[in-house]
This record gives structure tokens, C-alpha cells and sequence, in this order.
């Protein structure tokens, strides 16, 4: 994001100096600490992002109990189960990469953000089975609803909120997947050290914010 | 002073018992705002006057604001406004809680008009009759898009929700007229969404709707000849015409899923139904008549006692149209019997 | 603001090592068993969704303790996080707090009462007050019914 | 005027600076490229400027509309278009960024002592978002002609034949752009103040931005996410609004509302944040009960989150939430009292110079206590029965939105503009505009209060006849209002250009900007700057004095 990596030098150690500290700084602490602060203001607004949706989800799970409870029993727990712990150990690996690109270990990094990537990527592929599944027996939003199985009133509500609140969080898994595998990019050229690690720092939050999304998710949907 | 204050103010005149509370409060309100925001004016350029600027090396004292004043603007606004509240906030809960002998009234808004109807008589489009000096309570819905019913007269207003309804009331206070607006925008026509309530003396109003209710039999019975005359085809086709007209499908499916609010008319001709306190029942022509007129007697079990009552809403013939309708409707059969239906 | 210290000393007061993260994994893993195993239980909607609500707070909060590094952060980044974690709270609150309490008939579980659509009788209209309905009944595309009848 | 002594005698010694932000680069592309927050402001300015000339037409076409109560030059359709425009452009492209986007972009760094905000390049690509927001609302308003209305109510907007989804991605767009400013100002303060500059040594502006940027960060999200349902419910036909799908209207009005009210904080807590600036330099006098001010700003930023219900007390909202958020609506009242009476109190044994600035800020302080007044009682939950929807409720939010915010925004254009541009405008003219846009805007609103007393529901294309004469009088003023700002533009337009040289200090103000060479140079400071005394002390302004205008 800074100046390009070719114009840094290689330290002893085995990683690039890193980058010049913008002009307005006083100190490298003050800059991390800058960068950290609004990673976390701009996860707050993540937050309050999908504080529609889960009040939608309430609301409309008062108005609609015995239709929300049927549907949710026609989910696939397996699957929503499984992807929870995908995204979990994701979140691990991520926390990790992080520990490893502060004490410069880049490489040890690079291959943790690729195994987060990747699981990233199975869990859109369950994602995707499930809303497969869903289009074939037509259990969809709005006006696309035909599902049969949904007996009481409310089935369509139900899954404008399942697939608004998967689809703003599977939109999220991509964003944090990119983002991860721009900083694995830049692990793989040795940039990261104790002084410099802010991309990786913020990166890792992010995708740590799409985990917790769907810590909430997983026991809304499927469970309850 | 109530008179000249309420002209002042371009307020419409005061036709409501309603009215009288809401504008003692903004008199109250509103003198306060005008005194006090003419107050900071004029301090400000009081202040002006004597501050003002007398040479270009002026110097001025450092100036704080004390404790007691600090107490004072936090305290002195706050006291006014919650006084406010309180006083606005009881009579809202009076607005919004209908003595339990209200005489209720359905309001609908479609674009862009008003209809009106009463729970056993009459209906109107555009024109609300009313008892004077009784409460009436006014069941509020909305066939399209959000609407509001404004009588200014009444200082009342609720929205018209779609698929909802909403409440409020009123015990109007002068026979008259007064107009009825719109005020949630509600597309091109919004601006000519009118309507006016009359307000009758008490005996008038008695008078008036039983001349209505007699007037509205009587047409029953006419319009109901007529369509048997000018029905063309099968009687179930005519039934279909009915359900339509009468809103049936809006809660009854004719497409054999189960997801609507009332069951489905598919296969219920002759089928055992099970209802709410465990009875079962064969679905013949006598219980669905039945249920036309006394929906809430035997429930389906898994179904809400929600169907309103088709009694003098439909005539005989209707109903056994109807009827014929539900039993023409077997899965074998539904695609041509629903035709254009969802 | 910044804190005075070199980068090497910066980094010391991490001192989340690779086993504790792990052990924060086994823990949320175990706890994602716990909410799974209590969702079988039979018994009211409202416990399971008491329950299930409790092991996700907790969850979160391991998450955002250590694997987002919370635990060290500096104390303005606990408070963007918990503000709007109750901003989110407050939205819920008084918008539940309006479906439970409102006029019954104005929640979405009322379908429409269909006797006042029909059969209106225009009656003792003045003149000039007739509010025509112009461009028809409904509003352009517009169905009116769950059903879509019109 | 006493005012242009004081320049007079400094003017002598004024030269306009050899090398500042504007001579950086004169290239478009080290304008459209830039990181500098001085000329990112200055980019913001353009473009606001265009949004309110834009909005300021289709107001004034609105007006033409209503001089007579049938059809008078437009039809019904393209009038709700018209107002829809003027609604969405005012607000989304005028009035958000405005304030906080170009005096906080070019102040707030300079006050705190830094030499640009926490993140540049986050900065311009602020701008260009904002840009690219605008561009799809516009283009999406033009050729698919919303006509909803800029509050955008379902069922009606999921389903208008007009094509609103282009606007609705427009507003979730728009409101990136604004949490990047605001997530920008609040790292910036946060990290970036100089050495004495403390949490209560800031400059009162600054403390307003930071309290709208609070709201834009936390509300925001939640209107994007909104607008993109009703975008995706209008496009598909999902039922989370349209009760024939068993979506819920009001719930609708909540999210909505929940970014819209605290919004117009966003709108008026810069504004509040720019008199407390502006009439300490005009009363050259401490400001009275600093912290006071610099709390209440916060406390509105928090007690507007809670208070979004007010809008729903007709829609069938429950007793109990109108109750609640009537009570806590009042809470805002006075906090805002707060401000009110400190800055009359600050006016007290003040040295009083009567400018332009000045006379909008006396027009401001009148129309905040009478908006702001009229507002509690809208809040007053049985009186808003009444005026829910009327023209009242039109009149309350134009004399918040126009009356202050404008005059705030007027206020801070005039007060800045030597230290943006580096001279000086004609302050004759000025205070005639600011004669004629006082006038006019009270001339144009105050018939608005009766007409929403006689019962005038608001977007009306057509109205009873008995209310034309408020109708016509307020069109009128409207009239006055557009000729005041026709003149401002024309002024400052040669004033740019041939405006007498400012110097560093024209006002003798003690803001910390004004330390800097009038216009600024890149980098602000040479060095870090070690700010001594606070940015609203006046006591010692005599030796001050001596050094006013002499220029860089």
C-alpha cells in the first residue's frame, strides 16, 4: 500500500526494511496504531452493517415462529456445522499468520494465509451446495417462493433474510479472501518484520469480523 | 383568547374533544418558542449594541460562566421541555388507547381514495358519516402503499399500513363538515387524495344508517339478480368471480400449497378435516356455508380464528356459487379452474 | 498518543504465542459442540434461542479477546468495538420493543379483512368532494394480496 | 465597517504568499491526484457548490409550482420528481458532505498542528466515491425519475414503476464515501494533534466533526444496508417491506430513520462547530463555557441515536416506543439550549465587529432557537399528531437545515475565505446578500409554520385554495433567497480573482489556523508547531494585534 517493495533494502534478518513512514507521523508507533484504529472503526461499522438484518431476522421471527422454525429445519445442519468450523479454523490460521509475520517468520505466514484462503474458498463451496439445494426445491425469497414444505405463513420472509444475511456475509468472505491473499502476496516478498506488520494485522481483523458474523448466523439459521 | 390565539395561528377550528387539549398545549408551546427565541435575538443584538466594537485595539476580559448559570441552561430548558412531554405524552396515550363503547369504523386507502365502511351497514367511498359526541374509533388499512388519514378539524392522524391495521379515534364535538387528507405521500394523485366527514347529531346519524342499512339489502338483492342474470357460464365460474370480488383468495389459495392464512380451497370438497378442539368433520356444503357466515365457529385446526364474517356481506346465491367454486377445484383439475390465478 | 518505546519492546507485550491461540480454537470448537449438542435438547423455542445467543456472545468474545488481539489493544479500540456492539443493541431493542407492544392488529400476522374492499356504495357525496379513483385501483405493477388476486 | 479598519491598517503590509497549496501543481492531474487535504477540500467545494446549485433549482421550480393551487407549470409526476431531486441532492450531495468535507478536510488538520489527515489516499478516494455516488444517484434520478420522495418509504418505493435502484446504490455509495471521511477525521484526531494541543485545548470545530464523524461511522452503515433492501426488493420482489409478501413497513421506517435522524446531526453539529469558531473571532472574546459546547456536541452525537422514533408517531408505532423516544428527543433540546445560551453569553463584554459572517451568524442563532424550539414541540408527542406530514414539519427541518446549516455553511465560506484563497471579499456586497438571504428565508418559511397549522400536508402538487396566499408569499421569499445567493456567487467568483490581499490575519483571530500563511502552504507547518495558549482566548489581543496581517 505504501511505497513498492523494490525500493526497500533487505535486512540481515531476512526481511525488507519497511516503508517509509508518511510525512505526517511523528512515529512508527503512532502510524500502527493510526492503521489499527481505523481497521476497528471500520469493523464498527461492519458491525452496525448487519444490525439490520439481525433486526429484521428478530422481527420477523416474532411475527413468523412456527414458518422460521420450519425452515430452519430444512436446513442442512451438517453443512452449516462443518462450515463453522471451517471459518473458525480460518480464523485460527489467520491468527497465527499474524504471529508469525510480526516476528518476521514471512514464509511461515504466507502458507497460514494460504490455508486460511483456501478454507475460505471451501466454505463458499458449501455455501454454494446449500444454495443449490435451495433453488431446486424453491425455497426462495420474495416472490420466487414455491417451497411446499414451508406450511405456515412467513416461508418467504424467512428466506429474504437467509439469503441477505449469507449473501452480505459470503460477499465478506470474498472481500477478506482477497485481501488475504494480497498480504500472502506480500509475505511471499519477505515484508513483514516486528516494526512493520500493519497489513497483515488488518487484514487477519477483517477476516476475523466475517468469523464472527457467522458465529451469530450459524446458531440463528440452523440451530434455534 | 382561545379564538383569537387559534386564528392567529391559522389553526382549523376546533371540531374534536381532542382539538381543544392538543391546542391549549401548542399555545403553550409555541407562545414560549416565539418569546424565547425573540428573547435570544434581541440579547444578541442588545448585546451588539453595547459591545460593539468602539476601537481596533479593544481589549475584553476573560469571562466564564458560573456554576448557578451552568445549573440554570441545563436546568431551566429541560424543566419546560419534559413538562411539555409530560402533558403531550398523556394525551397521545389518550389518542392511542379507544374507550371500549367506540363505535368502530374500517377505513381503507387505496390510490387515491378513502372507503369506509361499518362493521353490520353501509359503505362509502370518500365521505365518513358520524354520530356527533360519540367516540368512534377508526380500523385503519391500506390496499396499496402507505397512506394517512388527516382530519385537521380533529387535530387526528394515523397511517394507513397495507396489510395491517392501525387505530385511532375521535368524539367530534360540532355537526359539520370537514375534510379528510392524505398525508403520507402515496404517488401522482397524492395531492388529490381527499375525503370529508360529516358530522351528524346523534339521532340523525341513527336515522341515516338504518335508511343505509335497509338501502344496502335492498341493493344486495338487486345486484345479486343481476349477476345471476348476466352471469355467463357455470355457476363455479361465477363463484370464482365472487371469491375474487370478495377478497377470498387473499387469505385462501387455489393452488394447493399450504403457506396461506386460511386452507387451501384445493381437495377440501368432502375431504375429513380436523379441527382446532380436536373434532373431525367431513368439509360437505353445509360447513362450508357455514363457514362463510360464522367463520369462527369450527376452526381448522393449525389456522387462526382471523376470517371475518360473510353474514349479509354475501347473498344466498353467492354463497352457493361459491361453494360450487370450492368444488370444482380438485388438484386433478386445478390448473383450469384457476386459470389466471398464481 | 504514541507510545515511546522501540518497535522490538512494542512487540513483547504480545504475548499471545502460538498455543494459547490454539487452545482458543480447541475452546471455540468445543463451544460450537455445546451449541450444537444444546440445540438437540427438546425444550421451548425461547431457551434454545436464550442459549444459543449466550454460546455465540461467548464465542465472540474469545474471538475478539484473542484471536483479534482485544486482550492488548489499546483502550480506545475496546471502545469503538463494545459502542458499537450497543448501538447495534439499541436498534434492536426499541424496534422489538415496538412489535411487542403495538396496536396487535398492526403486526404482520393480520392479513388484510376483506369485507371493507368491496361493495363500497358511494353515498350523499357533495359536489366537488368526489375523489375519483384516477389510474385505476392499484398503483403501477402493484399486486394487493398475498395471492396476488386483484 | 469597523472590520475593514482593521485589514486597512494591516492591508499595507499584507503580501499574498510566494508559494502555497494552490501553486503546488497547477495541472488538473495534480489537482484530481492530489493527497493534499487542503486541496481535497477545495475539490469538495466544487462539487458541493454544484450539488447546491442544482438542489437550489429544483427548490426553486418546486416553489414556482405551488404559486397557484392547481397545476401551474409542471405535472404531477415530474413535480414528485422534482422534490425527490431537491430532497436526495440536498442532502446526500450538499448537505453531508458540506461542512465536514470541505472546511474539515482543509481546517481540521491545521487546527490540530498536523500536516495532513491520518490517511490521504483514503482521503481523495473519499471524494471520488462521493463523486461516483453522486454521478449514479443523478443519472439514476434523471433517466429512471424517482418520484418516492427522498425518504424512500416502502411499499411505495419497492414498488414505483420508476427505476429507483440506480438512486438507492447512489446513497449506499454515497455513504461509503462518508464513513471514509469520517473514520479519517476521528484517527486523525485521535493520533495526529501536536504537541499542546490536549483533548480540551482542540478548537471547538473540532470537536463538532468529531462528534458528526461519530454519527457517520455508526449510523451510515445501516441506511446502506437499508437502501440495498429496498433496491433488491424493488428489483426481485423479496418481501422484507411489502406487507403483501409479509414484510413489515414500519420496520422500514426504523432502519431508515435510525441513519436519518442522527443524520441531521451530521448536518448541523459542523454547523454549531463553525459559529463557535467563527463569534469568538467576531466578538474577539473567549468563548463562554468551552467545555460546555464541546460536550454537548458529543452528547447530541449520543442522544440522537436514541431519539430516530419521533418519526414514527403516526405510523403505528407502539405507545411505548413513542413515549420513549419523545422523552429522549427532548434530551437534544438541551444540549442545543446549552450552546445557544453559551454563545449569546460569549457576545457579553465582547468587542463586536459587524461583518457579513457576523450577521449570519445572528441570523443563525435565530433560526436554530426558533428551528430547534419548534422541533422540541414536534417531539411533543400529541402535538406531532397533528403536524406529522404537514408543512409544519417542512418548515421546522428548513429552518434547521437552511436556516442553520447554511448559514453556518455561508458563515464558515466567508469567515475562511481569505485563509483559503488569500483575500479578501467585498464586504459591502456580503452584507447585503446577507441582508437579502435573512430576509428571504424567513419570508419563504415562516408561512410554511401556518400553512402546516391549517392542515397543508406536505408534497402537495396541488392544494385547497384556501391556502394560496401563505403559498404565494413563501414563493416569493424563495425569490428573494435565490437572488441573495446569486450575489454571493458572483462576489466571491471576483473576489478569487481580484479580492484585496488578506494577510495571515485579517480578523485577528486566535484559531489556530490562522497561525499559518493565508493560503497555507503544503506541508502547513515547517515544523511541528508547540501551540502555547488555547484557540478561543482573547484576553491578550493587544500585542496580538500588532502582528495581524503582516503576511507571510
Amino acid at each position: 500500500m505504501e511505497a513498492s517493495a523494490t525500493a526497500r533494502k533487505m535486512t540481515p534478518q531476512g526481511w525488507l526494511e519497511p516503508p517509509p513512514l508518511p510525512h505526517h507521523y511523528d512515529t512508527p508507533e503512532n502510524h500502527q496504531a493510526a492503521l489499527r484504529f481505523g481497521m476497528w472503526l471500520f469493523l464498527g461499522t461492519e458491525v452496525l452493517l448487519f444490525a439490520g438484518i439481525f433486526t429484521g431476522y428478530f422481527t420477523f421471527r416474532s411475527y413468523f415462529p412456527e414458518a422460521f422454525d420450519q425452515a430452519s429445519r430444512h436446513l442442512s445442519l451438517f453443512l452449516g456445522t462443518l462450515n463453522t468450523f471451517l471459518l473458525l479454523t480460518s480464523s485460527l490460521t489467520v491468527a497465527l499468520a499474524h504471529y508469525n509475520a510480526e516476528h518476521g517468520k514471512n514464509r511461515n505466514a504466507f502458507w497460514l494465509l494460504m490455508a486460511s484462503v483456501l478454507m475460505g474458498g471451501g466454505f463458499l463451496c458449501i455455501k454454494a451446495i446449500e444454495y443449490h439445494e435451495k433453488f431446486v426445491e424453491g425455497a426462495l425469497p420474495g416472490k420466487f417462493f414455491r417451497f411446499a414444505e414451508i406450511t405456515h405463513p412467513g416461508g418467504p420472509v424467512f428466506y429474504v433474510v437467509y439469503f441477505f444475511a449469507t449473501g452480505l456475509h459470503a460477499l465478506h468472505v470474498v472481500v477478506g479472501m482477497s485481501l488475504l491473499i494480497w498480504v500472502a502476496v506480500r509475505c511471499w516478498r519477505k515484508e513483514f518484520s516486528a516494526a512493520y506488520y500493519s497489513p497483515v494485522e488488518n487484514a487477519g481483523l477483517y477476516w476475523h469480523l466475517v468469523d464472527l458474523v457467522w458465529i451469530f448466523l450459524y446458531p440463528l439459521l440452523y440451530l434455534v | 383568547m382561545n379564538e383569537l390565539l387559534r386564528r392567529m395561528l391559522f389553526l382549523p377550528e376546533q371540531a374534536s374533544t381532542f382539538a381543544q387539549d392538543v391546542d391549549h398545549l401548542h399555545y403553550f408551546v409555541i407562545i414560549v418558542t416565539m418569546v424565547s427565541s425573540a428573547a435570544v435575538g434581541l440579547v444578541a443584538l442588545g448585546f451588539f449594541w453595547k459591545y460593539r466594537r468602539r476601537s481596533e485595539d479593544q481589549t475584553t476580559p476573560f469571562v466564564a460562566p458560573t456554576a448557578i448559570f451552568e445549573v440554570l441552561a441545563v436546568s431551566v430548558p429541560l424543566a419546560f421541555f419534559l413538562a411539555w412531554f409530560a402533558i403531550g405524552f398523556r394525551d397521545f396515550v389518550k389518542l392511542s388507547s379507544p374507550p371500549p363503547d367506540a363505535m368502530d369504523v374500517y377505513v381503507m386507502g387505496k390510490q387515491w381514495m378513502w372507503k369506509f365502511a361499518y362493521p353490520d351497514g353501509p359503505s362509502s367511498v370518500g365521505v365518513l358519516h358520524v354520530p356527533a359526541n360519540r367516540p368512534v374509533r377508526l380500523l385503519i388499512t391500506s390496499r396499496d402503499v402507505i397512506h394517512s388519514v388527516f382530519i385537521p378539524a380533529f387535530r387526528v392522524k394515523m397511517d394507513a399500513q397495507p396489510g395491517r391495521y392501525t387505530e385511532t379515534w375521535f368524539t367530534a364535538t360540532k355537526p359539520g363538515r370537514y375534510q379528510i387528507l392524505c398525508t403520507e405521500y402515496c404517488g401522482a394523485q397524492h395531492s388529490k387524495m381527499w375525503g370529508e366527514v360529516v358530522v351528524m347529531a346523534p339521532e340523525a346519524f341513527d336515522e341515516w344508517i338504518k335508511e343505509q342499512q335497509r338501502g344496502l339489502v335492498a341493493r344486495a338483492d338487486v345486484l345479486a339478480d343481476e349477476s345471476q342474470v348476466s352471469i355467463q357460464g357455470s355457476l363455479a365460474q361465477w363463484g370464482k368471480q365472487v371469491a375474487v370480488a370478495q377478497g377470498c383468495l387473499r387469505c385462501h389459495n387455489v393452488s394447493g400449497t399450504e403457506s396461506a392464512t386460511g386452507p387451501s380451497w384445493v381437495d377440501l370438497y368432502q375431504q375429513p378435516t380436523r379441527l382446532a378442539d380436536g373434532r373431525e368433520i367431513i368439509a360437505d356444503e353445509a360447513y362450508l356455508t357455514e363457514s362463510m357466515m360464522e367463520p369462527n365457529v369450527k376452526i381448522v385446526a393449525g389456522y387462526q380464528p382471523l376470517m371475518p364474517n360473510y353474514q349479509g356481506k354475501i347473498s344466498g346465491p353467492e354463497a352457493a356459487a361459491l361453494v360450487e367454486y370450492i368444488k370444482s377445484l380438485r388438484s386433478d383439475r386445478t390448473q383450469q379452474a384457476t386459470g389466471g390465478e398464481e | 498518543m504514541a507510545s515511546t518505546t522501540a518497535p522490538a519492546a512494542a512487540h513483547d507485550k504480545h504475548e499471545l504465542g502460538p498455543g494459547r491461540l490454539i487452545l482458543n480454537w480447541f475452546a471455540l470448537c468445543a463451544l460450537t459442540g455445546t451449541t450444537f449438542g444444546v440445540s438437540q435438547i427438546p425444550m421451548s423455542g425461547n431457551l434454545h434461542m436464550a442459549a444459543a445467543i449466550c454460546i455465540a456472545v461467548v464465542k465472540v468474545t474469545l474471538v475478539v479477546l484473542f484471536f483479534m488481539h482485544l486482550w492488548h489493544a489499546e483502550g480506545i479500540n475496546r471502545i469503538v468495538f463494545v459502542v458499537s456492539f450497543l448501538f447495534l443493541l439499541v436498534l434492536m431493542f426499541f424496534v422489538l420493543a415496538d412489535v411487542a407492544t403495538r396496536f396487535t392488529l398492526s403486526n404482520s400476522r393480520i392479513p388484510p379483512m376483506p369485507q371493507i374492499d368491496q361493495q363500497m356504495v358511494p353515498s350523499g357525496m357533495p359536489p366537488g368532494m368526489n375523489p375519483t379513483p384516477q389510474g385505476g385501483t392499484a398503483g403501477p405493477g402493484r399486486t394487493s394480496g398475498p395471492v396476488g388476486n386483484e | 465597517m469597523s472590520a475593514s479598519v482593521t485589514s486597512a491598517t494591516a492591508a499595507g503590509a499584507a503580501v499574498f504568499p510566494e508559494k502555497s497549496y494552490l501553486d503546488d501543481g497547477t495541472t488538473v492531474r495534480s489537482w484530481l491526484l492530489t493527497h493534499d487535504h487542503k486541496r481535497i477540500a477545495i475539490l469538495y467545494l466544487v462539487s458541493v457548490l454544484i450539488a447546491l446549485f442544482l438542489g437550489g433549482i429544483f427548490a426553486m421550480v418546486i416553489r414556482l409550482e405551488l404559486l397557484t393551487p392547481g397545476p401551474t407549470i409542471i405535472e404531477a409526476l415530474t413535480y414528485n420528481r422534482m422534490f425527490t431531486l431537491h430532497g436526495l441532492v440536498m442532502i446526500f450531495m450538499f448537505m453531508i458532505p458540506a461542512i465536514p468535507g470541505v472546511f474539515g478536510n482543509f481546517f481540521l488538520p491545521i487546527m490540530l498542528g498536523a500536516k495532513d489527515v491520518a490517511f490521504p489516499k483514503w482521503n481523495l478516494t473519499s471524494w471520488y466515491v462521493y463523486l461516483a455516488g453522486s454521478s449514479l444517484m443523478l443519472w439514476g434520478l434523471i433517466t429512471g425519475g424517482a418520484d418516492t420522495g427522498w425518504t424512500f418509504y416502502a411499499p411505495y418505493s419497492t414498488t414505483t414503476s420508476t427505476n429507483i435502484a440506480p438512486v438507492l446504490i447512489g446513497v449506499f455509495v454515497i455513504g461509503f464515501s462518508s464513513i471514509l471521511t469520517g473514520l479519517n477525521f476521528i484517527v486523525t484526531i485521535h493520533t495526529l494533534r501536536a504537541p499542546g494541543v490536549t483533548w480540551f485545548k482542540m478548537p471547538l470545530f473540532v470537536w463538532a466533526i468529531y462528534a458528526t464523524s461519530i454519527i457517520q461511522v455508526l449510523a451510515t452503515p445501516v441506511i446502506g444496508l437499508t437502501a440495498l433492501l429496498v433496491a433488491a426488493e424493488h428489483t426481485f420482489g423479496f418481501g422484507f417491506f411489502d406487507p403483501a409478501r409479509g414484510g413489515d413497513p414500519i420496520l422500514f421506517q426504523h432502519l431508515f430513520w435510525f441513519y436519518s435522524h442522527p443524520a441531521v446531526y451530521i448536518m448541523v453539529l459542523p454547523a454549531m462547530g463553525v459559529i463557535s469558531e467563527a463569534i469568538c473571532a467576531y466578538a474577539r472574546k473567549n468563548i463562554f463555557g468551552y467545555k460546555m459546547i464541546a460536550m454537548s456536541s458529543l452528547g447530541i452525537a449520543f442522544v440522537g441515536f436514541f431519539a430516530w422514533g419521533h418519526h414514527l408517531f403516526t405510523s403505528g408505532q407502539s405507545a411505548f416506543d413513542a413515549g420513549a423516544f419523545g422523552a429522549i428527543s427532548m434530551l437534544v433540546g438541551v444540549f442545543t439550549a446549552i450552546k445557544v445560551f453559551n454563545w449569546v453569553g460569549t457576545l457579553y463584554k465582547g468587542s463586536i465587529a459587524f461583518t457579513a459572517p457576523f450577521a449570519y451568524i445572528c441570523g443563525f442563532l435565530f433560526f436554530l432557537v426558533f428551528g430547534g424550539m419548534t422541533g422540541v414541540a414536534l417531539a411533543t408527542v400529541s402535538l406531532d399528531v397533528h403536524w406529522q406530514d404537514t408543512y409544519f414539519v417542512v418548515a421546522h427541518f428548513h429552518f434547521i437545515m437552511v436556516g442553520a446549516v447554511i448559514m453556518a455553511f455561508l458563515t464558515a465560506l466567508h469567515y475562511w475565505f481569505p485563509k483559503m484563497f488569500g483575500r479578501k471579499y467585498p464586504e459591502n456586497w456580503a452584507l447585503l446578500a446577507a441582508g437579502l438571504i435573512v430576509l428571504g428565508f424567513n419570508a419563504t418559511f415562516i408561512p410554511q409554520f401556518l400553512l402546516g397549522n391549517a392542515g397543508m400536508p406536505r408534497r402537495y402538487y396541488e392544494y385547497p385554495e384556501r391556502f394560496t396566499a401563505l403559498n404565494v408569499a413563501s414563493t416569493a421569499g424563495a425569490s428573494l433567497l435565490a437572488f441573495g445567493f446569486v450575489i454571493i456567487a458572483i462576489y466571491l467568483a471576483i473576489a478569487l480573482r481580484y479580492g484585496e490581499v488578506a494577510g495571515r490575519n485579517p480578523w485577528g483571530s486566535r484559531g489556530y489556523e490562522w497561525d499559518v500563511p493565508s493560503p497555507p502552504p503544503t506541508e502547513n507547518f515547517d515544523k511541528v508547531p508547540v501551540f502555547t495558549r488555547g484557540p478561543h482566548e482573547y484576553s491578550d489581543i493587544p500585542e496580538e494585534l500588532a502582528k495581524v496581517g503582516h503576511g507571510s
